[in-house]
């Protein structure tokens, strides 16, 4: 119910909801739960494995039962914390995990079969018959499991990331965080100031406590009000900062567009920031833990300092008849407000023996809750009480165990938080992520004035540390009283009582773990699924740490202790991802020749990052073998054109870059004259192919080598390598210009017709021999001319500077096609080249050595170079290596599948008959035959032999004879024609 | 008698606005210049003597009217412009990549608030100033990323990956307009 | 105690007070036959197979921690026997054979699930790749099947087929492929090796091993010396560390590999698919959490955690495959320690010192391989001779060239397979 | 995870490629025994502490660097060229 005069919230601003289909109301400045819970709706939720009714436990992103379905438009949003979620006019939200209704969930059955379900029992059963698993019991376990569902469509939904930088990054913006954010300000640093919520005050917006002589919250808006001023600080709110990772790199999760019913256009619901700061202060403050006493999960009973803030904050009763429960002095301030605001505190129950109230409500000193009633809200709570047990009626009951710093940050690079006894949890280990300092209640300073004295001596320390000379001032005082708490973790009694309430971990899992030896807690946690549920045991890991301490007869710190891993609050996918989805995961390259090729309705595929024509059809085709016959017999006829500018092409200059490229290669490269090409081939220092390519003198001191498309990067990484590691004494440097050459292959008996057809100097065969290279010039462009062939055809490959590149595309297009030639793409050049026995990186696929492709004798023996030493291992030559050959079918059926194995003829075709495995493979116009390329056992010497290929999938199997790889003009006569 | 024309490398996409951001593209000639061996001096002599600037130290770039030199990366220097190429081809590897890039100015009032979406640089004015130049990464891209002045931003990644520089530039652009106007 | 349903029941009706201790705890003995340094999920494997198969008595398993603290305890819980070289393939069909029978064999329930395992391919290339990887898996005698587009979309209709950066030509399904649940696999043969008598032996950290003449005498440990006739070592992600005991150094390096869960969700992905051009791998855990992950940190560490440029990687390979995961959110991370060596593939070998045997550099192919693994193990210290689906592993593979397993084709370069 | 590029100064690691350890820098004679080229290309010592490696500052400066690194805390000591000047 909502209290009058109470809370933070704007009463002339009416929000309309709706949930479970029923339509409600609250006010801007509300949580989705403090709506629900001042509209009495206390069932919010089911849990995860007994579908027990639960209600809201807490006020934060820690809340492990208030999670709901939001729906925004075409999206749902599920496991949506309803204490996270700000209201907005419009905001839907169903309950989740609950069928056929929240109310009536059929599955709270498995509550009745829990004595069955109890720790562990699915590693003990479901066995029998072995095939029922998969079948049976798994698809039952998988549909009960799970809480919200994903809506199966694509999320349109905008999210981004971003990058930031600062001196300071000061994490949360309570009392400790407002204090060290505006000392490291006022010191001049540059300062992030991330909080989690909307608002900043951290506790303060829900205490009703004095800061500096005025209420906190009024204190923290004036801090406020200072920081914003600055321009040297940047305010972060709705952010929540999610992992500590190396040198000072934060991972933080900003809520864009959560809290809005329309939002303006291009904007993202998320981002997800990378913060790299100098410095970070963890002012996380704590979370409240629970107590575990008897059927303590009831919708109604929630943390003591969760309810103060549904009242301080929000405005909100959770309940008519108030009790609590508590074992320190910080749950009598819930007693104490709920007084103060008119509300009904029925009892105030506290384990210690010696108890001062604070407020005018009952005590039951040395008191502890045995019991609870009602289904599906409280009712009523039974406490034990000077020997005798009394039922007190009530309908909302806060508990109190004591408060654990929130530490999660200083876990995440390995760190292990360390026992304190006095604030009875786990506080961080010094250093635990380095350059992170950690003050206030997160650190285990419970009182305000400690907090605000911790938040301003890390950041004068930290300004100190960065060389600034901050100017020390007054510290404000807090009006509160100190921290006193009894360790008290579970109350025995009849009933279950829960510790991990989403994943439903009773005292009594914890016990059974611990009696079948699962005594580490990590044996524990995995054999119980304590703490895995969604709010990762922010809630319940100590407490469950406490019983299994008990259980094992062990002190707490000896049991061991719990740690955390990033990230702090779940991240969704499409944050972590933004920009990845679609076509965003990689970076798009394009030919200049793209847009003339999508003219031409050429299906495009996708390689190295670029988009190449797979074939040109034209009218009347309708198969892409149509088109790549056409295609190929049209080069070997008349003439086509290729855009080749993936290839990548390197510059490389300089009096050294001769023996440079010699120390790359395995051939020699340094007796290559000047305005000659050669053919090159680089292997790894394992002695395995790496690429291959041309190589062409431009100059004496000046070559230009192309690689594969897809090995382009390697290999400038590796030529990088090579010189600054391990040859700097060589004067030489190179720079890739594979993107400022356009560069295309004109290919075919007329491509010197062609050419002569558009340059502005004649060439001949003088000028430009076979391997031959040089300047040209095109339409007063000045470009490159290479007499190179890929396709064992008169070719030449043409370069302009990119810019002119649509237009030569173009403009050679016109000309071939008055010669009766075209474009060729992808499918052509692929058959071209396999009628000529050339390779890809099918074939130099990373295992092949010089070797296998029979290019060995290529190795010079009059240098040094990479991969030498090591090719020559006896492993990698030899009859027993697979090695390239030619395949063509003999048998009935006609077919060669790449990826099918070899076999003997009559063998059977099982793994230790294998003899090796087809490449590639093509329809071969000219030769009128498939015809294939292949590794195959000591293949050379078999040059005649039949094989058999087998390809179990499509069960073809067909017998073919070994071949030479180069199946058309093996002299070559065509290329030099 | 053939004629090749020119295409830019965003095919004339640009300029654009975006809230108070706006994107237009460079086309200049751009050489790669890298030394030889023991001739560091003269290179920047002649880059002295001809173009009236200083050799360019780590992160530097320097402009003389519309020419300009700039750090490129651990061996190269890049000269945007009008330059003495034939002189600095006698000391040093000159390579022409002016096609090779896209070139694209960014500017306006929240231009680092943009680019803090693209690049995993210190985009902070007093870390990146005008005057200075750095290679990184534009989301996925390699990339040139110069300051030209306090709200002024030359960005260059390769010639083939202009479309996805536009869609990265124009999504963070829209961004960082959205949030402008957010209530 | 055999689990039975009938157990249950009666436990269940009587409060679940008469389960006994999975394992025992007891003191470590002067000497054993066998000591296997390591309890994770291949040492306990060694220990079970030495114990059931070869008949072994006094064996001890010795782990710094506790049982089933490594790399079991931290992975992405797949299993699958979809290799295509030899020495791989037989070795990855034996142990899928093996966790074919597990549950029945540990009478623990693993949760092993044949779910189907399904690769993506995306250009022609890799289809023709996979093809090639197809039938050396039936070649071996496992089932694989290639699908079409129009398959897939019927069997996985979130994937985006039409606006992702790569286009999907189709899959390789291997439908015996699937997922277990990682700890029970540690926890059944810790129970299965300790009922035929092993002693296991937590917290007990080795810090040297002993050696004479060339022959192992034994090991020091946090808590004392044990004498042992033969010592196997079987710590991945530590090998290198444990091997320097006996000075030797291996062809190692150790690299830190992610992995992530999601919130729990309603069932919504019913197989195991990886995504090759992204290096993104998902399934579904029974519990409802996405369970994924992608390639590793790809810098040297013993940290096992990892840094964000590769979480937002996987996250960015995740929705460009399947953007209905959008709203999924990850709950947690971890990172494990891979043994990376040059080719890719692990070591199951004697070493050239007398009763040392080492079992390392299972990359991150380590969980599946765990039946297998402890099973040829087993059978090398037992018998001192390579079982046969094990061939291949010989730590002299490198410096002779003879029988690589680069199945990546990356070369020797230890991070890049 | 951040590396302070000797050019470029604090960079986040998504700028670096990675390629093992710096003893790569040490190439063996190409007449050295099996047992040195094995060791060269293969064989790790894989220190839990600090290392040595390569790293290769591939979207930035390009530079080749030797970077002092723990492998255990992730603290990165130093970073140098690998280039060993001799112009």
């Amino acid at each position: 119910m909502r209290i009058a005069g109470k809370g933070l919230i704007d009463r002339d601003s009416v929000l309309n909801f709706t949930f479970n289909n029923k339509l409600y109301q609250g006010f801007e400045g509300d949580t989705l739960a403090s709506a629900l819970l001042a509209n009495d709706q206390m069932l919010i939720g089911r849990s995860f494995k007994y579908h027990r009714p639960r209600g809201i436990m807490t006020a934060g992103s820690e809340e492990p039962n208030g999670l709901v379905t939001v729906q925004r438009g075409r999206t749902q949003e599920p496991n949506t914390r309803a204490t996270v979620q700000q209201l907005y006019e419009g905001l839907v939200a169903r309950p989740q995990n609950a069928w056929p209704s929240l109310k009536y969930d059929f599955l709270g059955i498995n509550d009745l079969l829990s004595p069955f379900l109890a720790a562990g029992f699915y590693y003990k059963t479901f066995m029998w018959p072995k095939a029922f698993w998969e079948r049976v019991y798994e698809p039952i376990i998988r549909r009960a499991a799970g809480l919200g569902e994903l809506a199966e469509a694509y999320d349109h939904d905008l999210y981004e990331k971003a990058f930031a930088h600062c001196d300071v990054l000061v994490i949360g913006a309570g009392p400790s965080g407002l204090m060290a954010a505006i000392t490291a300000a006022r010191a001049g640093l540059d300062v992030i100031l991330a909080d989690e919520s909307n608002r900043l005050g951290g506790r303060l917006l829900s205490e009703v406590e004095e800061v500096d002589g005025v209420t906190g919250r009024i204190w923290a808006d004036a801090i406020l009000v200072e920081l914003a001023r600055l321009s040297n600080v940047r305010i972060m709110t709705n952010t929540t900062v999610t992992g500590a990772y190396d040198q000072g790199t934060y991972g933080a999760l900003e809520r864009v567009a959560h809290h809005m019913h329309l939002s303006p256009e291009g904007l993202p619901l998320e981002t997800f920031w990378r913060i790299a700061a100098r410095k970070a202060v963890l002012c996380a403050g704590a979370l409240e833990r629970q107590i575990a006493f008897p059927n303590n999960d009831r919708p109604g009973i929630m943390t003591a300092s969760a309810m103060r803030t549904y009242l301080n904050r929000y405005g909100v009763s959770p309940g008519q008849k108030i009790a609590i429960f508590g074992n320190n002095s910080d749950a009598h301030r819930t007693a104490r407000d709920f007084v103060e605001a008119g509300v009904e505190v029925v009892a105030m129950i506290d384990c210690r023996q010696e108890v001062l109230a604070i407020g005018n409500y009952t005590v039951y000193a040395g008191a502890e809750v045995v019991g609870t009633s009602g289904r599906l809200g409280l009712k009523a709570v039974t406490i034990r009480h000077n020997g005798a047990l009394k039922t007190i009626e009530c309908d909302a009951l806060g508990v109190s165990g004591g408060w654990n710093p929130s530490v999660h940050l200083t876990c995440h690079m390995n760190g292990r938080p360390v026992w304190n006894k006095d604030i009875a949890s786990f506080v961080p280990q010094d250093g635990a992520v380095p350059g992170l300092s950690v003050a206030g209640a997160a650190a285990g300073e419970m009182s305000t004035t400690g907090a605000l004295a911790q938040g301003y001596a890390m950041a004068q320390a930290i300004a100190r540390d960065l060389g600034k000379r901050p100017k020390s001032f007054d510290l404000p005082l807090a009006s509160e009283g100190p921290y006193e708490i009894t360790p008290f973790w579970d109350v025995d009694g009849k009933g279950r009582a829960w510790l991990d309430f989403q994943n439903d971990v009773t005292t009594k899992d914890i016990k059974q773990a611990a009696q079948e030896n699962f005594r580490s807690v990590e044996h524990m946690k995995r054999y119980t699924t304590q703490g895995m549920a969604t709010d990762q045991g922010k809630n319940s890991n100590v407490n469950a740490l406490a019983v299994l301490a008990d259980a094992t007869g062990r002190g707490i710190p000896e049991t061991g202790t719990t740690t955390f891993r990033p990230p702090y609050i779940p991240v969704a996918m499409a944050a972590l991802g933004a920009g990845g989805h679609a076509k965003g995961f990689a970076p798009e390259r394009f030919l200049t020749s793209d847009a003339a090729t999508q003219e031409l309705k050429a299906p495009m595929i996708e390689a190295g990052l670029w988009y190449r024509p797979s074939y040109f059809p034209q009218l009347g085709e309708t198969h892409w073998r149509q088109s790549c016959d056409r295609e190929a017999k049209m080069v070997r006829k008349t003439v086509g054109i290729c855009d080749v500018s993936t290839l990548g092409k390197i510059d490389i200059q300089g009096p050294d870059a001769a023996e440079f490229l010699d120390f790359l290669y395995i051939n020699s490269v340094a007796s290559l004259k000047v305005g000659k090409v050669r053919y090159g081939l680089m292997l790894r220092e394992d002695g395995h192919v790496m690429d291959d390519g041309t190589c062409a003198r431009l100059g004496e001191h000046y070559y230009l080598i192309t690689t594969t498309t897809a090995a382009a990067g390697q290999v400038m990484r590796h030529m990088d390598f090579v010189h600054q590691a391990l040859r700097s004494d060589l004067d030489v440097s190179f720079t890739s210009v594979t993107e400022h050459w356009a560069q295309f292959a004109v290919a075919g008996p007329a491509a010197r017709d062609l050419l002569n057809g558009i340059l502005t100097h004649t060439i001949t065969d003088k000028t430009f021999p076979f391997m031959g290279c040089g300047a040209v010039q095109v339409g007063g462009v000045d470009g490159r001319l290479f007499r190179i062939s890929f396709s064992g055809e008169h070719a030449y490959e043409l370069a302009v500077p990119a810019g002119y590149g649509d237009s030569l595309f173009r403009l050679l297009l016109d000309q071939a096609a008055g010669m009766g030639g075209g474009p060729y793409g992808m499918e052509a050049l692929n058959v071209l080249r396999i009628e000529k026995g050339f390779i890809t990186h099918a074939e130099i696929d990373g295992r092949t050595t010089a070797f296998d492709i029979g290019m060995a004798q290529m190795i010079s023996d009059k240098k040094d170079c990479i991969g030498k030493t090591m090719a020559a291992r006896p492993g990698l030559i030899g009859p027993e290596r697979d090695q390239l050959v030619g395949l063509k079918p003999v048998d009935a059926i006609k077919k060669i599948i790449p990826g099918a194995h070899l076999f003997e003829t009559g063998a059977e075709p099982i793994r230790q008959n294998d003899q090796g495995y087809v490449t590639s493979m093509c329809y071969s116009p000219t030769i009128k035959s498939f015809i294939a390329q292949a590794f195959l056992r000591d293949g050379r010497n078999r040059i005649g032999q039949t094989i058999k290929m087998v390809e179990h999938l499509s069960g073809v199997s067909t017998l073919c004879e070994v071949c030479d790889p180069v199946f058309f003009d093996p002299e070559g006569g065509r290329l030099r024609g | 008698m053939v004629e090749l024309s020119f295409l830019s490398a965003t095919g004339n996409k640009l300029p654009i606005k975006i809230g108070n951001v706006s994107a237009t593209e460079v086309n200049a000639t751009l050489h790669l210049v890298a030394p030889f061996h023991g001739k560091s001096t003269q290179a920047a002599t002649v880059v002295k003597r001809e173009m009236g600037l200083d050799w360019p130290g780590v992160h530097e770039l320097k402009h003389r009217g519309k020419s300009y030199v700039l750090w490129f990366d651990h061996s190269h220097i890049a000269v945007m412009g009008e330059a003495p190429l034939a002189k600095l081809a006698r000391v040093a590897a000159v390579t022409d990549v002016s096609d090779g890039w896209c070139i694209v100015d960014v500017y306006g009032s929240d231009v680092r608030d943009v680019l803090a979406r693209l690049t995993p640089l210190d985009i902070r004015e007093q870390h990146f100033k005008a005057g200075m130049t750095q290679r990184s990464m534009i989301m996925h891209m390699q990339a040139s990323i110069s300051c030209l002045e306090k709200s002024q931003f030359r960005l260059m990644v390769f010639r083939s990956m202009a479309r996805t520089l536009l869609h990265d530039l124009t999504t963070a652009m829209e961004s960082v307009a959205a949030r402008a106007q957010k209530v | 105690m055999r689990f039975s349903a009938l157990k249950i029941l009666t436990e269940g009706l009587t409060g679940n007070r008469g389960w006994g201790a999975h394992w025992r705890d007891p003191e470590p003995a002067d000497g054993y036959d066998i000591i296997i340094i390591g309890g994770g999920g291949h040492g306990l494997s060694t220990a079970y197979y030495l114990a059931k198969e070869h008949g072994l008595k006094k064996i001890a398993v010795l782990e710094k921690g506790y049982i089933g603290s490594g790399n079991i305890g931290r992975n992405t819980t797949i299993v699958r026997a979809n290799y295509f070289l030899p020495g791989n393939s037989e070795f990855y069909s034996h142990s899928l054979k093996l966790w074919e029978g597990l549950e029945t064999d540990l009478n623990y329930n693993v949760m092993h699930s044949q779910r189907g395992q399904i690769g993506l391919f995306h250009s022609d290339g890799q289809r023709d790749a996979a093809i090639r990887r197809a039938n050396s898996i039936r070649n071996q005698g496992d089932d694989a099947e290639l699908l079409g587009v129009d398959q897939l979309r019927k069997m996985v209709p979130y994937l985006d087929y039409d606006q992702g950066r790569f286009p999907i030509y189709g899959g390789l399904l291997q439908r015996r492929a699937g997922t277990a649940r990682h700890d029970a696999v540690a926890w059944g043969y810790a129970r299965g090796a300790d009922q035929r008598g092993v002693d296991l032996i937590q917290n007990c950290e080795v810090t040297g091993i002993e050696i004479k003449a060339g022959v192992v005498q034994g090991v020091q440990t946090s808590r004392g010396a044990i004498r042992a006739k033969k010592v196997g070592i079987v710590v991945a992600g530590r090998s290198s560390q444990v091997a320097a005991m006996a000075g030797m150094r291996l062809p190692i390096e150790s690299h830190v590999l992610q992995a992530f869960v999601t919130e729990g969700l309603k069932p919504c992905i019913d197989h195991v698919i990886s995504f090759g051009m992204g290096h993104f791998y998902i399934s579904q855990s029974d519990k409802g959490g996405l369970v994924f992950g992608g390639d590793l940190d790809m810098y040297a560490s013993y940290a096992a955690r990892g840094n964000l440029p590769m979480v937002e990687h996987v996250a960015e390979a995740g929705m460009t495959l399947m953007p209905m995961i959008g709203k999924a959110r990850m709950l947690r991370s971890w990172g494990g320690i891979m043994d990376m060596t040059p080719d890719g593939s692990p070591i199951i070998d004697k070493t050239h010192i007398e009763g040392l045997y080492l079992n390392a550099g299972w990359c991150y192919g380590g969980f599946k391989a765990v039946p297998a693994s402890g099973n040829c193990f087993a059978h090398l210290m037992a018998t001192g001779a390579a079982h046969s689906a094990a061939q291949g592993f010989r730590l002299d593979r490198f410096r002779t060239g003879r029988g690589l397993m680069d199945e990546e084709g990356t070369g020797a370069q230890h991070n890049l397979h | 995870m951040r590396i302070e590029c000797p050019l470029c100064g604090s960079r986040d690691r998504r700028e670096f490629y990675y390629a093992g350890h710096a003893s790569a820098l040490e190439r063996p004679d190409p007449a050295a025994s099996a047992e040195i080229w094995d060791n060269y290309l293969h064989i790790r010592e894989n220190l839990a502490g600090v290392t040595n490696d390569l790293w290769h500052h591939e979207t930035g400066c390009g530079a080749w660097l030797v970077v002092t690194r723990d492998t255990v805390s992730h603290a990165v000591l130093l970073a140098r060229l690998a280039k060993r000047d001799k112009k």
